[in-house]
């Protein structure tokens, strides 16, 4: 029996041993990687080029939960946590909320684009852009190696209660206004409560 | 005496006192505007007599004068004096002028008497003769000039004193604008003095010319000379700039004896005199005065003898007698120059007086051939015009005689065409007033005519005037007045019997002439004029000189400034709003980024972030060096 | 230092804006006594200095300084010589006639005041400064209530006055910008980095020291000439004042040709001469030539009008014309000839605008053609026309006489033929001057002008403020003169040394060779 | 010149298959571009305002993901750059909230949330 499993424990390390030699945890940690960048990507281009309005909110959501996944990728969960509930909860419902509120009869061609040559316009900008962001991007330090910085929340927590109290606190003030400010443009101020 | 001498500021300085007072204080009072101004000129008058006894018990010559002066302003450096200059001229000047404007001003009051503006006539009458009196003191160039202007500008609201008449608001327009292209190039010839001399004081001057003269010669000097003579052609009415002077007859009667009698037109011939130092060294000029001067005075008399109105005649006799004494000044007499100007503003004055006299008297009728017989009715006035005309037509012992023969003596001596120039003008002249004194005065009297002797106000002046007009000529003739009034060397010049005779006969036949036409009508005036056809309706009409510069005004002033205008609004300004469309064309094209949605801008912005983004790159690979850090 | 009578001449009508911004609405009485009072009070003041003004000493005096922007060697410094002190008080006599000339305002009487009152305390900021950047400052201070007051209470004839307004102030801000660049770039030149400073005893010590090359003095006195050109209104820049005239309101137009336009010639005078006199006398030909084509072309212009303001306005061209002329004739004389000008031309030019401005508030008619015969009813308006009138065409005793005669004087010396041409000018003037006045005033009277009232009372003030200056300075010039002279005269070795300096017709390549 | 430029790019099989395996700070900046580019294209040509507010919180995202990248990947010593991902974040929120309030008021007061429609902005 041991020796079965020392003989198979002999194979698996083996083939740990082969599939580390030939970097396997780097090819699965990528694969993941490509996976969840594809799906951020993709939903993205939904968003943009879907002719329904609810799908390019749906492919939004779809995009948001890419992007936090990427976060946990980077053992930023709390961030990762931020993003899956700020964006891919709140940010979402608002989004749908609003279309629903200004909806309109034809839902299937709901998400209208300008003509061919402004989008040709558009194209050539945001791809000139994209490009000059890759040079950079690819002009930036080659790094792999993952900082380790210890508890992540703690450290949030330390920075946003010492360092960055201040604007902690004036973001507070500004979510604030914000609600109060949705509040009043949405519901109106009529001239005679001035 | 010395008192005298060291206050004759005093002299235009209390009537442009009065001048000021009247104006402040009792514009609208007549009766005390009127004593205020004649008491200031009498006491001015009384200082011109004693001044001028100064001199002459002082022995104050041409080349010894009382100089006083203080500089009124330094430009950069350059003082500018204002003062007083005392010589025999000044005193004869001083005399003549306050002499004048006291007897007009007395006019005045008679003359003015109804109307409700004759505050304002006797505080600009008492700037007229401060000014003038102001300009005869003058020590330099700029003073007189200033005192010019002053002149100017009084004859201009003494003209146009009747400013509701558009004939009168024209003739004072064009009476300004007239001397003053004159002033133009007088301030021009001013100018170049300062600027070649560093002076224009007229003592230094005097000292600095003959020796700039004998080293530098005088080829520089012509060109100051003849611009400083196109003053006197404007001011002293000679020709080509003689037009104002007809027409400013529209100003009340008393003005234009004192324009054409004391003040104003002698100011030219004044000026020369003053200056003579300066143009006698200028042979070329010294011929342009003596024939601008010979010109102007046919050229006048031979208007004046088909002129109607009465005071145009005397006006273009004044011209005529201007002419004269610029030939004088040509010929090189200062002192026929200087004679004929004393004796011409006493009986000019007169005759203008006569003319203000019997105007008035037939209710504003200026057109002789409506009088007639006015000397049953204005036997005064009749009178002393026959004086007056005797004077001027140069019959012994009237003061024209003496002077005019002394320029004719001096026209002799230098130039034969000049001297029959002048004796032709005598003989014209005497007939033209010949014939405004017949037509006026003799034959019937008119059914309508409204003449009465004027009043004493008017009659007293016109008396003393005749006077002087008698005595004048022969005073100065038995006095000296040469011994005192003279440039370069004195010589005594006896009356030539030759010459005077010559011009005695010629006026005799022109009186007689005119006597056979006009009382007699022996020949009839109109079939003359007939006759004459052409030349009648050239001098008629003034041989079309005002029509000329109505053209050039048309063509090269008025029509000039049209064409400015143009280019101003069609070229310049258009070349402006022009600027002003690339400007906004530029911008509309820019604005194509700018159409007010936001996603433009967005589009914008990120080709600028592209740039930015672009340069930031460049920057950094070429100029930093930092290269990729990706491989 | 005693009391800081400068600053408070500067501050009063500020201060007076600042009262005036605190007053209700409708207390226009109050405003109107308020803004006259203040001006009042600044030209008595002024008045004072120029009485304490210490001509044997000359140079700049009432001094007073306070550093500002230390770093960049800005300081607070006012200060007046010679030539900005008769600047300062016909800008005082001005603003006062001004503030009473427009009495009658109505419409928005607070706002007009206010603005009226910061464009007054701009000029007089621009005549104090010692300082370049005071300077710029208070220049762009004038700009912007200009407009402002031009499109509120302007008028419209042959042009609107969006367009006059609008005109006027794309001149103006083209001239501050240039003007911004000629200073900078002096200020840059002048120091190294440190020692810089906007002082202008400062920049004048550098200009001594030969650290601006003739190549830079050319350069940035070209600038600073296509700006204070464009504001004295030099032959081609000259097209926007005449229309800002046409446009503006009295207030303006009096204190535009009085004053602002005069800007030009100082500012010529103290940076462009003083700081640069070696691009002074580079230009100098061409200014000449400008000159004397202005002073023919627009007295052209001005005989061809019809409208009131545009004659007074093209006059006014023409007349800085002689301004330009005795500036770049650059000696002594001609440079004494034209400050008096500015000051002479300034005060004739703002009564003839109080006159018209009186006559079109009380009949809505600018026009010659119809106008006519006022003096049967308008006494006191016909004096100040004819004072005007007299004073325009020069005539001797009122103050517009010696100075021209000073520059005719001046320029002769050097540039004989344009002098000549400019002094022809005189003849023009006269004949659109008198046919002016003879028309307005003069002929037969119409009945309809029977019901105007004569200038009476406040109306009366702009007459005898300025009438009294024509007739003081023109009887007693010295009063001007010598004032002038006490900062002019000790110009004279420079003005020496810069007269063998190549010129423009020396050609560029010469100068440029040996500058740059 | 020209070939320090391309320096960068002159890169063997293996580079690129070493790029393609090991996944680091470049990736992310990659994808955190063409995430950028694809909102902003979105916003660009977006007729409808609520599209428009899509885009915009892709872009933001793509920022955030830079910075959680940076923060991640650089030799740093403490979390600031999430923190200032959070605090994006919570901008990000308000904004959306005000715009989509915002978006509703428009389309209550002009019927229309069609982004043509709203060019108050020029003159």
């Amino acid at each position: 029996m041991t020796d079965v499993l020392s003989f198979i424990h002999f194979i698996v390390n083996g083939v740990m041993d082969f599939l580390v030699s030939i970097g396997a945890p780097d090819l699965i940690m990528a694969g993941i990687f490509y996976l969840m960048a594809a799906v951020t990507v993709l939903s993205a281009l939904g968003v943009v080029l879907m002719r329904n309005v609810v799908h390019s909110a749906l492919m939004l959501t779809a995009s948001f939960i890419g992007v936090g996944c990427l976060y946990i990728y980077m053992n930023a969960s709390f961030m990762g946590a931020v993003q899956f509930l700020v964006y891919g909860g709140a940010v979402a419902v608002l989004i749908v909320m609003a279309i629903m509120l200004t909806r309109r009869p034809d839902m299937a061609h709901s998400n209208p684009s300008r003509g061919a040559l402004h989008q040709l316009g558009a194209a050539i900008v945001a791809a000139v852009f994209c490009l000059v962001m890759l040079i950079v991007s690819m002009a930036s330090p080659f790094r792999t190696e993952a900082s380790h910085l210890g508890d992540e929340v703690k450290g949030i927590a330390d920075l946003m209660l010492t360092e960055y109290v201040l604007p902690f606190e004036v973001a507070a003030v500004l979510l604030l206004i914000a609600m109060i400010g949705a509040i009043i443009l949405a519901k109106g101020v009529s001239e005679n409560d001035a | 005496m010395d008192f005298a001498l060291t206050h004759a500021y005093l002299i235009p300085l209390l009537p442009a006192l009065a001048f000021v007072v009247i104006l402040a204080f009792t514009r609208l009072d007549k009766k005390k505007s009127a004593a205020i101004a004649i008491s200031m000129m009498s006491v001015s008058f009384v200082l011109a007599l004693l001044t001028a006894g100064a001199v002459l018990t002082d022995h104050l010559v041409m080349s010894a004068t009382y100089i006083a002066k203080a500089v009124w302003v330094t430009i950069g450096g350059i003082p500018i004096s204002m003062g007083m200059l005392v010589d025999p001229l000044t005193a004869m000047m001083l005399f003549v002028v306050t002499t004048v404007s006291l007897l007009v001003q007395i006019y005045s009051i008679g003359y003015m008497a109804h109307d409700p503006g004759a505050g304002r006539f006797f505080a600009f009458l008492s700037l007229f003769s401060a000014s003038m009196l102001g300009l005869v003191i003058s020590v330099s160039f700029i003073q007189m000039y200033a005192f010019w202007e002053l002149v100017g500008l009084c004859s201009y609201l003494l003209i146009g004193f009747y400013y509701y008449k558009d004939s009168a608001r024209e003739a004072a327009k064009k009476a300004f604008i007239t001397t003053r292209i004159g002033d133009f190039g007088m301030l021009l010839g001013i100018i170049a003095c300062q600027v070649a001399f560093g002076t224009v004081d007229f003592m230094e001057l005097r000292s600095i010319v003959p020796q700039y003269v004998w080293s530098s010669g005088t080829s520089f000097l012509t060109i100051v000379g003849i611009l400083l003579f196109i003053g006197p052609i404007g001011k002293s009415g000679q020709f080509p700039l003689h037009v104002w002077l007809p027409d400013a007859m529209e100003g009340p009667t008393p003005v234009s004896a004192l324009i054409h009698a004391a003040t104003m037109v002698v100011a030219g011939v004044y000026l020369v005199g003053r200056a003579y130092f300066i143009f006698s060294q200028l042979p070329i000029v010294m011929e342009i005065i003596a024939w601008v001067g010979g010109f102007t005075a046919i050229f006048a008399a031979s208007i004046a003898i088909t002129q109607r109105p009465f005071k145009k005649i005397l006006a273009y006799s004044t011209i005529s007698q201007l002419g004269y004494m610029m030939l004088a000044l040509g010929v090189g007499s200062l002192t026929a120059s200087m004679f004929h100007l004393m004796t011409h503003a006493f009986f000019k004055a007169l005759l203008f007086l006569c003319a203000g006299a019997v105007i008035e008297a037939m209710n504003d009728e200026a057109d002789i051939f409506k009088m007639g017989g006015l000397r049953h009715r204005m036997p005064t006035t009749f009178a002393c015009m026959t004086i007056g005309v005797l004077a001027i037509s140069g019959i012994p012992p009237f003061a024209g005689f003496f002077s005019k023969d002394m320029i004719l003596a001096a026209a002799r001596e230098v130039s034969m065409p000049l001297y029959i120039i002048a004796t032709i003008t005598a003989f014209m002249t005497a007939f033209y007033m010949a014939r405004l004194l017949f037509v006026a005065f003799l034959g019937d009297v008119k059914d309508d005519c409204p003449a009465e002797e004027t009043n004493a106000f008017m009659r007293w002046p016109l008396v003393v005037l005749a006077a002087l007009s008698v005595v004048s000529g022969a005073a100065g003739h038995f006095l000296d007045f040469g011994e005192w009034i003279h440039y370069g060397p004195y010589h005594e010049e006896a009356i030539d019997p030759v010459i005077a005779g010559v011009s005695i006969v010629l006026t005799l036949i022109a009186y007689g002439l005119a006597y056979e036409i006009y009382v007699k009508k022996r020949w009839s005036a109109m079939e003359i004029s007939h006759r004459l056809g052409f030349i009648y309706t050239l001098s008629y009409n003034k041989y079309y000189v005002d029509e000329f510069y109505a053209l050039v005004r048309g063509a090269f002033i008025d029509g000039l400034a049209a064409v400015c205008y143009w280019l101003d609004v069609h070229v310049v300004q258009a070349i402006l709003d022009g600027l002003a469309h690339v400007v906004s064309l530029v911008s509309e094209i820019l604005s194509i980024a700018q159409n007010g949605q936001v996603q433009r801008y967005v589009a914008v912005f990120y080709c600028g972030v592209i740039v930015l983004a672009l340069y930031g790159i460049y920057y950094a690979v070429r100029v930093l060096g930092i290269l990729g850090g990706a491989f | 230092m005693g009391f800081p009578i400068l600053t408070t001449i500067f501050l009063l009508p500020l201060a007076a804006a600042l009262i005036i911004s605190f007053l209700p609405r409708g207390a226009h009485d109050t405003v109107r006594h308020v803004a006259a009072g203040g001006t009042a009070l600044a030209l008595i003041l002024t008045i004072v200095c120029y009485v304490n003004y210490d001509i044997t000493a000359g140079g700049i005096q009432f001094m007073e300084r306070v550093p500002w922007i230390t770093d960049l060697g800005v300081s607070y410094a006012v200060g007046v010589d010679g030539i900005s002190l008769p600047m300062l008080l016909i800008t005082n006599a001005i603003a006062l006639s001004a503030v009473c000339n427009s009495w009658h305002i109505e419409k928005r009487t607070k706002e007009f005041y206010i603005l009226l009152l910061l464009f007054v305390a701009g000029l007089i900021g621009t005549f104090l400064a010692c300082d370049l950047f005071i300077f710029l400052l208070c220049y762009e201070v004038v700009v912007i209530p200009v407009y402002i007051l031009i499109l509120i209470w302007g008028s419209t004839r042959r042009i609107t006055k969006e367009y006059g307004a609008m005109k006027l102030t794309m001149f103006l801000l083209m001239g501050s910008g240039m003007m911004l660049v000629g200073i900078v770039s002096m200020y840059l030149m002048a120091y190294p980095a440190g020692q810089r400073t906007f002082d202008f005893g400062g920049l004048m010590l550098a200009t001594q020291m030969g650290h601006f090359s003739e190549g830079f003095q050319i350069f940035a006195f070209f600038l600073l000439l296509l700006s204070f050109g464009s504001l004295i209104t030099l032959f081609p820049l000259h097209n926007w004042s005449p229309d800002g005239h046409a446009s503006a309101p009295t207030a303006v137009s009096m204190l535009h040709a009085g004053v602002l336009k005069k800007l030009g010639g100082y500012g010529l005078i103290r940076i462009g001469l003083l700081i640069l006199p070696l691009g002074a006398r580079f230009w100098a030909p061409l200014i000449i030539a400008l000159a004397a084509i202005t002073v023919i072309y627009a007295g052209y212009i001005a005989l061809a009008q019809k409208d009131l303001k545009y004659i007074i306005g093209y006059s006014s061209v023409s007349h800085l014309g002689y301004i330009a002329l005795g500036f770049a004739a650059l000696n002594v004389v001609s440079l004494s000839g034209a400050v008096a000008n500015m000051v002479a031309h300034g005060i004739m030019a703002a009564l003839f605008f109080a006159q018209i401005g009186y006559i079109y508030e009380k009949t809505h008619l600018r026009s010659v053609p119809e106008l006519a015969g006022l003096a049967h009813y308008m006494p006191h308006l016909t004096f100040g026309f004819m004072l005007a009138g007299l004073a325009s065409v020069g005539l001797p005793g009122l103050s517009g006489f010696v100075p021209e005669v000073t520059i005719f004087i001046g320029t002769m010396k050097v540039y004989p033929v344009c002098a000549v041409i400019a002094i022809a000018g005189i003849i023009i003037t006269a004949l659109y001057i008198l046919r002016m006045l003879a028309k307005l005033l003069f002929g037969p009277a119409v009945p309809k002008f029977a019901s105007v009232p004569d200038e009476h009372g406040v109306d009366l003030v702009p007459l005898i403020v300025l009438g009294t200056l024509i007739v003081v300075f023109g009887i007693f010039p010295d009063l001007l003169m010598g004032v002038i002279r006490s900062t002019i005269l000790p110009l004279e070795p420079m003005l020496d040394d810069i007269s063998t300096a190549p010129t423009i017709l020396d050609g560029f390549s010469y100068a440029i060779g040996g500058g740059f | 010149m020209t070939l320090d430029i391309l320096h960068p790019f002159s890169i063997t099989f293996m580079d690129m298959m070493n790029f393609a395996t090991h996944i680091g700070l470049a990736h992310f900046l990659l994808l955190s571009a063409v995430l950028f580019a694809i909102g902003l294209f979105g916003l660009l040509t977006k007729r409808g305002i609520i599209p428009v507010l899509m885009c915009i919180e892709l872009m933001l995202n793509a920022v955030n993901i830079n910075l959680v990248a940076f923060n991640h990947y650089m030799p740093v010593d403490d979390y600031s750059g999430e923190l200032m991902a959070i605090f994006a974040v919570a901008v990000a929120a308000c904004e959306v909230a005000i715009g989509v309030a915002l978006a509703f008021r428009i389309y209550r007061d002009r019927g229309t949330v069609n982004v043509d429609d709203l060019n108050s902005l020029k003159g």
